[in-house]
Formats: C-alpha cells, structure tokens, sequence
C-alpha cells in the first residue's frame, strides 16, 4: 500500500504543484490520479519513487517512508511507465526489458528468459525480441515499456500516461491489456490520466485532482459519476454521466422473456405488437410487427451478464418494439428484455442501490 | 627530379594582386625574397624610382630566388634585388667564380638574353656556415674543412632550398656529410643556439649573428661566392632613368649600412620601407 | 600526373629521416598525440556540463570564438612564446583548436537526449554515473564521435600548416617543395596529405558503424 | 628614432597605413576580399545545387558525400595543388574556402528547405501557389533561419582560414603571420589574430543581425 | 455542386486508393467522408482542387470537369483547411489570412480589410493580427486557418480533419462555430473526418467510406444512424449507436409535469414517490422522497427544445426519481418530464417515426 500523509509539493519557483494530498493507493488494486493538465498529477507520482521529493508530509510504501529508502533502490522495486515508453534506442527490445534484472544482478541468461517471458505475456511476439525500439509501433512500445516495468516483479507500478500517445484504437486494447494483466497479477498501481473515460474504465479508485494540487475527490468509480462531490468534479466528468453511470450497473438480474422469439415463416399468435423472428440456429434476424405485416426491421443485441446496462438501453433504443435481445457469446438469441424490465432494473438501480460491477470491458 | 617543363612555379604570376601586367609598360614592378633583406632592399630601389618619377609596383615576399627568378625571366617582375654569387650559383650550377668581378663577369655570359644585371654595390651579405662559439671551441673548427670530421654526426639547418643547392657541392669541395637536413627557415640561428641543429646557413648581415654567439666558418675554397647586392632586370623594363638611379643606389650602398639597417629592422622591429626611406633621404637619394 | 612519377618514383623519397615512411610516422604521432590530448580534455569535460547542465552557454560561445582563431597565428605565437626546442609550441595549438569540436558536440549530444529517456532510466533505478554511462553516451555517441571527427580533420589539417615552423610530417614535402620550386614535391605531398585526410575520414566513418548502436543510427530496415 | 622594438600600439600606429604595399591596412583589404568572395560565391552556389538535391532526391546523398569528403581536405595542400590551375593569385584561395562554404551551406538549405513542414508547403499548393511562387514566397523564407545559421559557420571559418594562404603569399592578416615568424616579433601576430577574431565577430554580428531583420517570426518566438 | 463521376485513384504502387466513387456533394451543404484510416478520405479530397488527380472518371464543379481548369486557378477558388492549420510560419495572422486574395491581386489594404473582418467572424480578437502562427493556441490556429480559407469568398471549401489535432474541449466549440458560419455563408462544405460523432454533428450528408475507397453509405445522420446498410456501417457507427440516435429526436412535444416541483420547506401533500424541491427564484435544489424523509438527492435537468431526448434521458438517469427536470436558459425550472412520458417519446421516435431535428449543439 502506498501512502499520502498530507504530502506537499512546492517547486524553487514557489508553484505549489501538490497541496496537502492524503490519499492510499491500496495493494493490488488500481488508483488512478485524473485531472486536467497542470493539475500535479505527474508531480505526485514521481514523489512517491522520490524522482521528486516531497517538500512537507510523507509517502510511505507499506508503512515505511520512502525518504528513508536510497532512491536507486527504492526505483529497482518500483515499476515507472511513461508516455513515449522511454526505451533505450541502442537496445534491442529484450535487453530493454531485462535492464532492471541485470541492474539487479541477474545473470545474462535468467534475465533474457524472464524478458521473453514478459514479451510474450504483454502480446508480442518472440520474433521482436532482437529488434530495436524504433522499428516498432508506438503500440508495440508502449507494450515493451510495460513488459520492461514489469521485469524484476515489482510490487508497486507507476504509470504516468502511457498510453496518451497511441492512437485510440490501439489504447483500447492497452488498456484491456492492462486489466487482463492485473487480473493475473495484481500489482498496486498508480495509473496518471486526464482523460476521465480511461480513469473510469481501468479504477478501482479515482482521484480527482483540481488545479494547484488539491483532492477534489476519491471514489470508486461509480460512486464517482453517481455522487460528484461538487461542479468541478461534475464538469470534468463531463455530460453523459448519466449514461456512463449505466456500464456499472449489471444485466445478470434482468428478466428475459422467451416468448417474443419466433421462427422464420412462423404463422401463429400476433397478439404481441413485434415478434423477433430466429434462424433455426437460434441467431436473430430482425423483429417483425405483431400483424404479420412488413418486413423484419432492425434490432439491437446485448450479452445478459457480460454487457452492462448501457448496452442493454442501447439495444432497446435500436429496436422499434424497444425491447432489447439478449444473445449468447456466439449470437444465438437467449431471449427478449423488454421495455419495462429494463425500466425497472434501471430505476432500481438509480433509485439507491449501489452497484458494484467492473465496468464492461472490451465489447465491440 | 626538376619540375619539368609543366612546373606551374615557372610560370605563372606571382601578383599578390593576382593581377601583374607582363613586363613593361614604363611600370616598374619590383619584387623581392621572402626575407627581410631582401624586403628592404626592394624597398629601396622602389621609393628611389618613385622619386625619380617611375611609376612603380611593389610584391614584397614572393618566395625563394627558385620562384622569383622566373618572374623576372617571364616579366611578371622588372626588378629584384638579388646577389650576384647566388645568382650565378643559380643559372650555372657548375661556376666556380668567387671574386666581385669574375661572378659579375661570368654573370653576363650565363644570363639569359632578357635579364641583365646592374652594377653590383659594395654592401655584400655572405652565405655561411656558422656554429656556436661553443662548438667551435669543443671540435675546434676554424674552416669548413675542419666541419667533415665530425658533420656525420651533425644536424645542418637552413632555409628549405638550402639543401637541395648545397648537399652535392659541399660534399664534392669539403667531404661533408651531414646527419640530417633541417630546414630551421628564418629560425636557424636560433636553432643553432637552442641545440636544435649543430650548424647552419646564417647570412653574415643577420644580426642574430652576434647577438646568438655564433661564429662563421671560414671558406677557404670560396665556395660561397661574393655575395653583392646587385639589381637584377628583365630588360623590357629597363630604361635609362632606372638604370641610373639604380645604379646611383648601388654605389651608396655598403656593408655597414646593409649591417644597420638590418639592426633596426631586426632588433628595434622597424619596418623595411620605414628604414629604406630613412636611408634613401640621408643619402639625398629620396 | 609526371610530377607524382617523378615524386613516388624518386627513391630518395622513400628512406632516411626526410623520406615518405618517416614523414608520414611523424604526421601520424603529432596528430594523434594532439588528438588525444584534446579528447582527454574535452571529453570528460563536455560529459559532465552536458549531464550537470551548468556551463551550457560558457562552451557554446568559447566553441564560436575558437573557430575564429587563425591556425597559422597561434602557430607562430607559440612558436615566438615557446621556441622550436620541443614540439609542444606546435601540439599546444593543436589541442587548443581541437578541444572546442569535442566539447560542443559531447556537451550537446549528452544535453540533446530525450529527457524522457534520461527519466526513464532515473525510474528504472540506474544511479547517475550508470544513467550516464549506459545510456547517455551510447545514444549521444554519433555526436561524440563527430566531434572527435571534426578535431582530427582540423588536426591533420593544422599539422601541415605546422611544417611550417621546422616541424616534421607530411607538410614539410608542400612547404619545402614550394620553397625549390620542386612541384613534384608539392603534389606528391599534397596527394598524400589528402589521403591521410580521407583515411582518417573513412576511419571514423568506420568507428561509427562498429561502436554507434543500429538502435540509435537506425540502420537496420524494418523486417 | 629610438632604439628597441616598439610596443604593440606604436606597432600599430606605424604600419597601420604606410602607403606602401603590406600596410596593416593593405592586407585587411586583401583579406576581406578573400573571405568575402567564398562567402558569397559559396551561398550561391549552393542554393541552386541545395535546391536540386530537394527536387531529384537521389541527387542528395552523392552531393553531401563528395562535399563532405572535399570538406575534410586540409586547405595547404589543396592551395598547392591548385596553383597548377590558377597560379600564385587570390583565385587559389577563394576556390578552396568557397568549395567549404558549399560543403557547410548545400545541407543547410537542404535542411532548411526540409524544415518547411509538409502540412504548411501542401497549404501553399492548395491555396494556388504556383511551385516558382511558393519556393519564392513560402519555401525559402521558412529555410532562412537554418541557412543563415550555416552561414555564420562558414562566415567564421572563412575569414580565419585565408590567413593559411600566407603559405603561398597570399594570406591576408595572415602574412602578418609569417613575417613575424621570419623576424621573430609578437605584436604583428597578436594584432593579426585580433584582427581575424575581430572581423569575425563582426562577420557574425552582422549576420545574427541580418537574421532579426529577415526573420522576424524568429525572434518573436526567443521574445515570448 | 461537386460531383464525382466513377472517380479511381490508383497511385504508382498500385495502391487503390479511391475505388469507382460516384456522389454528389450538393451546393450549400456539408458532405462528411468519414472512414477508418487509409480509406481514401484525403485522395478523394485533394482530387477536388487536383492536388491529385483522378486515375478514372471525371469531377465536376458546378457541372464543369475540375480537369479542364488550371490547377492555381481552381484552387484559389476553392478553401483548404487541414489538420495543422498549415498556417505559414514567417507571416504574421493578418497576412496569413490575406495570402489568397494578395495572390488574386486584391491591393493590400483591401486585403488586410478582408482578413480583419474575417479575423473577427472566426472570433478572434483583433489584437492577434500582428502575431505570429506560434504564439497562438491550436485552437486559434484553427480558427485562423478557416478565416485564411474564406478569405476570397470560395464557394467551396475542402477541410481536411480540420479539428482532429485539438483538445475536445476546443474541438467542439470549432464544431459549433463552423455551423454557425456555415448558417451565414451557405459554402459547399466537403469535410473529412474519422470521427462518426463530428461527421454526425456536421454532416448534412455522410459518405462512409470503407478501406479500398469503396463508398459503403450515403445518407443523412440520422438515416445512417437508423438503417445501417451493412455490418461494416454498423461496426464504425460504434456501440452507442441506439443512444446516440437520441440527438436526432427532438424534445418539444414532451409533456412536462409541474406538480412534481414544491417549495423548500414544503409542508403539504406525500402521495408522490419523489418531489423536485425548487428555490423560491425558481432552480432546482434536488429530489426529496415523498414521505419527507432524507436530504435533497442529485437531479440533471435538459432545455426542452433545445436539449435532444438523449439529454433528456441523461437527466432522467441522473435522478432516483427517473424523472429529467426541464429548465429554461437560466436554469429556472420549467417543469419535470417523467419516466412514463420519456418512454413514450422514445418509443414513439424509434418506433417507425424518423425525425429532422439538428443534432444538439453545444450543450454543456
Ligand atoms: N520543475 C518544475 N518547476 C516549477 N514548476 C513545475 C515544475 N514541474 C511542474 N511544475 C508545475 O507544477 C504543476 C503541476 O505539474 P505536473 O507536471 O505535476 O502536472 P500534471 O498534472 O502532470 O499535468 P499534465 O497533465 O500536463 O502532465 C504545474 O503547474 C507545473 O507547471
Ligand atoms: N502517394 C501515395 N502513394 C501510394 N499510396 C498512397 C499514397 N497516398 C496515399 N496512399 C494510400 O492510399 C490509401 C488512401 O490514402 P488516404 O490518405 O486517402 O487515406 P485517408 O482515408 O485520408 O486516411 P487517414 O484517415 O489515415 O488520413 C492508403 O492506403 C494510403 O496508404
Ligand atoms: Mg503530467
Ligand atoms: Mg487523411
């Protein structure tokens, strides 16, 4: 666990980048710094491997004081990722990622195992070890920045925005990357963003920082765009809250009827006002009025449990009988959500109750 | 081997200006070696022609008298002081002539149709080998002949032609035989003095002569020759006027005073054309 | 083309303390001895302004100055100052003139890396002189070495003119060959000289390739 | 007339303008022409060749690599080698010294021309410049900064590397050189390289301010 | 009006850049191409003013083949705004935005009138006109990229992701400036982009393009939004798509309730699950429960008629009440829009109705 213990930071030209921060980043999870530029986000991340150093309060890793800690030391535990990767251009990628071990004392051999080891498990190939970093996509080198943080498994992760640079395609799946890694590791990470979506999608706490340093707030982040403490916070979340708010809250509960799905050519009941027509595989085509008459119109799908509630709504909205089909991982249609159901999971889930769900990752 | 025909030193001008008219033209361009002696003289007959009304270009410090001469042969320069022994030694490796009066006459039998040479002034500034009084003392050495038992084990120094003029001929007169050639320029009595070189070409007007301690050898076999100041003219540019007051100059001009002037130039750092024109105007020449 | 026959033809160019083999010797001890000396200097001196980042602005200006002095000038002063006794009154310019292409380049090679990088390796826990060390010089190194290129041009060039003051080398075949109208002398020596020059520029074209990582000079071609 | 050598201001003040051929002021003159003349013939020169190595890529890489090689030739020799073509004049020193100033100024305006960004030259092409007009009104004016920057070097180095062609007599200050080391005497030398270090400054002043006055954009950005 | 012809593009590799493109850009109106990365947005583009020329087919300008026009003739009728502003370095702002009509001749005054008055249209102070490129933000680059191009009055102006390098903040206010421009001017706007929501906000029509340069759909935001023609459409419209729809539907015709909003301090009637608790000058304080018991809860509010139903639905989702609270310009509240009256709003969009509202603009 890392620890702010109303930690101050004023630079020789009297800026105060960091003011009074109390805060714990805690084991194994992920606490992300947002905020807008200028704001000391970077700042307060760079104090606790004592690149810069606190001018007031303390910094503890695991109740020890990082004052105490000689900083090259302190750096080898520490994993630091940044924005352009910072690899070191006369390496070749597996002498990148093996720098910590060998500074560690590793041998030669022990630390290449470990480095392909690691290039492998952030998703590149074996074939990439002997090139050098300016023969890779920023994607690609921002995947070895995290792979050469990682080298000698260090507990405690820093990460001041990584992924900033890349374009947004491929910082979608950094960060999914990212969650999967964590999901087997479990590092304490503190994460630097000032983009709220990606501080939304990869917290397990936010911290809101306002400029000159202060806390404006720290939550989960659903309680976060649920409850922002005041209009800073509310601005910065910016004006989909509401609907944002809706991907914390959980399709497992969700009713979902089975009789609104018919055959194709189905000649039965049409007291319903649309029916979903169904290959014979079970995969939707598209609903049909309850008279029988035009032609199959377009729907939306979800995937109960997987996807959350904004899915859900998205894929009411898309179809004309406003009910929502759900589907199975391979598309087959699980059955139908309508209106009201969701009407009512969603007022459920407003009016009180505090859901806990991840956010839904990697949809689409 | 010689340059051959192709040598561009022969050939082309040695203008400062880059831009030297061939010859003629009542202008007198007079050149001079790149030394100081030679800088004054030039000098001299210089603002002595001015005075007398030619219309005179100056191209101090050309270059040694193997590129000089050629000028004057080709007529980029009229007028060069130069030295009547040398000269000789220089259009007629093989002369033998040691006297004022036999170089001067062998002179006017060697030289090419369009030079000739002016009367030769009694100022003369002898070639010679010097050494410090120490040496002379340690390996008594009087002449040169006393040199070629110990010149084997000896540094020569001199200007960077001296070698290629003097080696075959100091061999074949006195047997010397020296241990290496450095060429010590301008510096080569001091290199005497510093231990650099052990013996070395220093003109007898130099005044460093004295103020170094060095003593010059005698050469019994003359076979530096007399060394007179004589104007050297590329005939196309001579006329009557320079001819007299060159000649006028010539006649004023003396060992002693070639001696003081270089004093001055050389100890007291004054400029040639400064201490030509002082001695042209007390001796009613300028 | 008869004057370098009769120049590399002439055997007497080929032995004894005037010949080519020795003047070449000679080229070679004054400017690497010079070379060094500079480098010793300047090195060590622009490694550790570029990573202090004090005294920036002091080389930068001096660097502009020094390449105004006249070569041939400060020859001749430490020549008047010093005597021809020793060589030092020729390796002493040498190095003067030299050490400003080494410092520049050094000091802004070292400067001129990504402060990102620098960072980068801070955080991964390398202490000062390792940051400077492993990863500083390695990818300031292509500077590095262009000023140690420019110095030995500058050498080999301001080591002819040093013939000139009574020195050795392959300049004394120029100067002397000027001063007895031995062309063959002049061009023979200046052929030489020249490609003296272009081998020392082909070394250190060749030092660059073996010591300057493919990751920094980027020669390798994608796949 | 007094005796003993004169101190460096008497120096000075004697041989500044003698009137006569090798006068402090005489060699200035001969110097300035000199250094001046590369200078000049050197940017224009490489203007017209930094311009094709744009245009016809290909053209670059064997361009650079033979200045480069002519760059690292020492100037002695060269000046001796050359007086088999144009004799003991001027014209053997200003050749030289203006193949070095191309070596410094042709990847200069290369540069400066590749330091145009491409989003700005595609803004010219798009607003209906036609290609003579842009390089005229958009490219070279861009390049300017980089190219003046290259013109310092060459300007400095120009003007202290004639004093080399004292060798051959043709040296500028730098004969002051030479004939202190024949009559051994300090203060022509010293005035001499005061002299060098001088005009180079002033060289370079003057260019420094010729670059505030052409690219204003430049120094409004160091103001900010 | 622009027309491509069975326009290709085949550049000397052999790439296919633009692949048999037939389309109309009509007079006045902005044409969107949108499309992944290297689908032939920027070749389609440049062919317009022949900064390439077409391999295959013809492109007409009001009926005339660009073909047939010299190239510096045509593009100096035609505005060009890209991505970096490409403003020129070594001119100040005025004589920037005065190139064009300096290369039509105009005398300097005149030109230095035109471009201060445009300097003024795009919002810029006229104290910018003696700077310089650099001492401007991105943003005001933009802007003074836009003004250069209209400065001889084109009436055809080709943008090239103008806005793509700007922070979003900046961006959206480009966005809604160049509308309003576009509502005085009535230029033939050609706009690249590849980003759906600014080709959804700008476009009048949008072509999406898909790799190859084959043309996938042409049709208005909404249309596109509603009846994706194939699954590549869909994909690229992203999973809001159903959400996002919303901005098309209008609010003017929801009915707002005003029994809901009581006083602080309210004293009388319970029966309602939820009461909007409102100041006495009118704005909103927050959500009580009906039986009194508990603070102000957080309430989100829309402007009816201004605001789109996916503002509204945003409000809604914000309150535990479900209902979105309508206010006027000042924040006063006008009124509160239910759940149940929401749901038959968007269920009576979705549900066969397809409505013309502009896209919401500048909201928050
Ligand atoms: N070395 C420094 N000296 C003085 N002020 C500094 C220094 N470094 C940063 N600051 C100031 O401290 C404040 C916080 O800077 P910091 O870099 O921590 O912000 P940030 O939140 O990371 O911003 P960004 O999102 O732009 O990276 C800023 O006002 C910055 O200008
Ligand atoms: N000069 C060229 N030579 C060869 N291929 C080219 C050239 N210019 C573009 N292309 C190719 O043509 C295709 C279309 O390029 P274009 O620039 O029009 O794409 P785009 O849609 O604008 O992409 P982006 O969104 O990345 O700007 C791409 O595959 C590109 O690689
Ligand atoms: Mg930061
Ligand atoms: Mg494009």
């Amino acid at each position: 666990m890392i620890t702010f213990d109303a930690v101050t930071k004023r630079y020789p030209d009297g800026t105060v980048a960091v003011d009074d921060l109390t805060l714990e980043a805690p084991t194994g999870e992920i606490t992300v710094f947002v905020g807008p530029s200028g704001c000391g986000k970077t700042t307060s991340l760079r104090m606790i491997n004592r690149m810069i150093d606190a001018t007031e309060g303390s910094i503890l890793l695991d109740g020890r004081p990082v004052r105490e800690i000689d900083p090259p030391t302190l750096r080898r535990g520490i994993g630091y990722v940044i924005q352009q990767a910072g690899l070191f251009p006369h390496k070749n990628i597996v002498d990148n990622i093996a720098t910590v071990p060998r500074l560690l004392g590793w041998d030669r051999r022990k630390a290449r195992d470990r480095a392909m080891q690691l290039l492998e498990r952030v998703g590149l190939e074996p074939g990439m070890a002997e090139r050098y970093p300016f023969q890779l996509s920023g994607g690609q080198q921002q995947r070895v920045g995290v792979a050469r943080a990682l080298a000698a498994d260090p507990p405690v992760l820093l990460m001041d925005e990584p992924f900033s640079a890349v374009d947004p395609v491929v910082r979608t799946s950094l960060q999914d990357e990212l969650l999967r890694l964590q999901a087997e590791l479990h590092k304490t990470i503190v994460f630097v963003t000032h983009d709220i979506d990606e501080a939304i999608k990869l917290g397990d706490r936010v911290a809101v920082l306002r400029v000159g340093g202060r806390l404006a707030q720290l939550a989960d982040p659903e309680t976060l765009l649920a409850q922002p403490t005041d209009d800073f916070v509310r601005e910065f979340l910016g004006h989909d809250r509401g609907i944002r708010r809706l991907q914390f809250v959980p399709t497992d509960g969700l009713p979902l009827r089975s009789g609104l799905t018919v055959p194709e050519g189905y000649d039965g009941d049409r007291s319903e006002p649309w029916l979903l027509t169904v290959t014979p595989d079970g995969r939707p085509v598209g609903w049909v009025p309850g008279d029988g008459k035009g032609g199959p119109e377009p729907f939306g799908t979800f995937r109960p449990g997987l996807d959350s509630m904004r899915a859900a709504l998205d894929a009411a909205l898309l179809s004309p009988s406003g009910c929502a089909v759900a589907v199975d991982d391979d598309g087959r249609v699980l059955g139908v959500a309508t209106r009201d159901d969701l009407d009512a999971a969603l007022t459920g889930a407003v009016d009180g109750g505090r859901p806990h769900a991840r956010p839904e990752r990697g949809h689409e | 081997g010689g340059g051959g025909g192709g040598n561009p030193l022969d050939t082309t001008s040695a203008a400062p200006s880059g831009s030297a008219p061939a010859g003629g033209g009542g202008k007198a361009v007079i050149g001079s070696f790149d030394f100081d002696e030679s800088v004054l003289l030039g000098s001299i007959y210089a603002q002595a022609l001015e005075a007398k009304g030619v219309q005179v270009e100056e191209k101090p410090r050309i270059g040694s008298r193997e590129v000089v001469y050629d000028q004057v042969k080709s007529g980029g320069l009229t007028i060069v002081p130069e030295y009547n022994g040398n000269l000789l030694a220089f259009v007629d490796l093989k002369a033998t002539a040691a006297t004022t009066d036999e170089v001067n006459a062998a002179l006017k039998e060697k030289l090419p149709p369009e030079l000739e040479v002016l009367d030769s002034s009694p100022a003369e500034d002898k070639d010679t080998l010097s050494v410090t009084k120490e040496t002379q003392t340690k390996d008594s050495l009087t002449t040169m002949e006393d040199l070629a038992k110990v010149s084997k084990s000896m540094v020569v120094g001199g200007p960077p032609e001296f070698k290629k003029r003097w080696e075959a001929r100091f061999k074949e007169v006195y047997g010397l035989e020296f241990k290496e050639w450095k060429p010590t320029g301008p510096t080569t009595a001091d290199a005497i003095k510093d231990g650099t070189v052990q013996v070395g070409n220093v003109f007898s007007t130099d005044p460093k002569m004295a103020a170094n301690g060095l003593v010059a050898l005698q050469d019994p076999k003359n076979i530096f020759p007399a060394q007179n100041v004589t104007p050297l003219l590329n005939k196309a540019a001579a006329s009557d006027t320079v001819k007299t007051v060159l000649n006028d100059v010539s006649a004023k001009l003396t060992t002693q005073s070639l001696l003081d002037m270089m004093q001055k130039i050389s100890v007291n750092k004054d400029e040639p054309a400064t201490v030509a024109k002082e001695w042209l105007t007390t001796n009613g020449l300028g | 083309m008869t004057w370098l026959g009769d120049f590399f033809g002439d055997p007497a160019n080929w032995s004894g303390p005037g010949g080519i083999p020795m003047r070449l010797l000679e080229h070679l001890e004054f400017s690497v001895l010079a070379l060094l000396l500079a480098a010793l200097v300047a090195i060590p001196l622009g490694l550790l302004i570029g990573h202090t980042g004090r005294g920036g602005l002091v080389v930068v200006v001096s660097a502009n100055l020094s390449r105004a002095l006249p070569t041939l000038g400060l020859l001749v002063m430490f020549v008047l100052l010093l005597g021809t006794a020793s060589i030092w009154p020729v390796i002493i310019p040498l190095v003067l003139l030299s050490v400003p292409p080494i410092l520049v380049n050094t000091f802004e090679g070292i400067r001129g890396v990504d402060p990102e990088l620098r960072d980068a390796a801070y955080g991964m826990g390398l202490r000062g002189g390792q940051v400077l060390g492993r990863v500083l010089v390695p990818v300031a190194l292509p500077l590095i070495l262009l000023g140690l290129r420019l110095s030995a041009i500058q050498v080999v060039a301001t080591t002819t003119v040093a013939a000139y003051t009574g020195l050795g080398g392959l300049g004394r075949f120029v100067i002397d060959g000027f001063a007895t109208k031995d062309y063959a002398s002049v061009v023979g020596g200046s052929v030489l000289i020249v490609l003296f020059a272009l081998v020392v520029q082909l070394g250190f074209t060749l030092a660059q390739r073996v010591t300057v990582s493919p990751g920094v000079s980027r020669r390798l071609k994608t796949r | 007339m007094n005796d003993g050598p004169p101190t460096i201001w008497e120096w000075v003040a004697r041989n500044w303008d003698t009137g006569r051929v090798g006068s402090i002021k005489d060699l200035l003159g001969d110097h300035l022409v000199m250094s001046l003349v590369p200078i000049v013939a050197g940017l224009v020169l490489a203007l017209p060749l930094g311009l094709a190595s744009v245009r016809w890529r290909w053209l670059y890489q064997p361009t650079a690599g033979l200045f480069n090689v002519i760059y690292a030739l020492p100037s002695l020799p060269v000046f001796m080698l050359l007086i088999s073509v144009t004799g003991l004049s001027k014209t053997t020193v200003i050749i030289p010294l203006t193949f070095y100033a191309m070596a410094v100024l042709i990847p200069a305006v290369v540069d400066g021309l590749g330091s145009v960004p491409d989003h700005v030259r595609q803004s010219a092409v798009a607003m209906g410049f036609t290609p003579l007009r842009r390089l005229v009104r958009v490219e070279l004016p861009i390049a300017t900064p980089v190219v003046l920057a290259g013109l310092r070097v060459v300007a400095v180095s120009s003007i202290s590397l004639v004093s080399v062609g004292a060798l051959i007599g043709q040296g500028g200050l730098g004969m002051l050189f030479t004939r202190a080391y024949q009559n051994p005497f300090m203060p022509p030398v010293v005035v001499g390289i005061v002299l060098i270090v001088a005009l180079a400054l002033v060289a370079d002043g003057l260019l420094v301010l010729a670059q505030r006055l052409l690219t204003p954009w430049v120094r409004a950005r160091r103001a900010s």
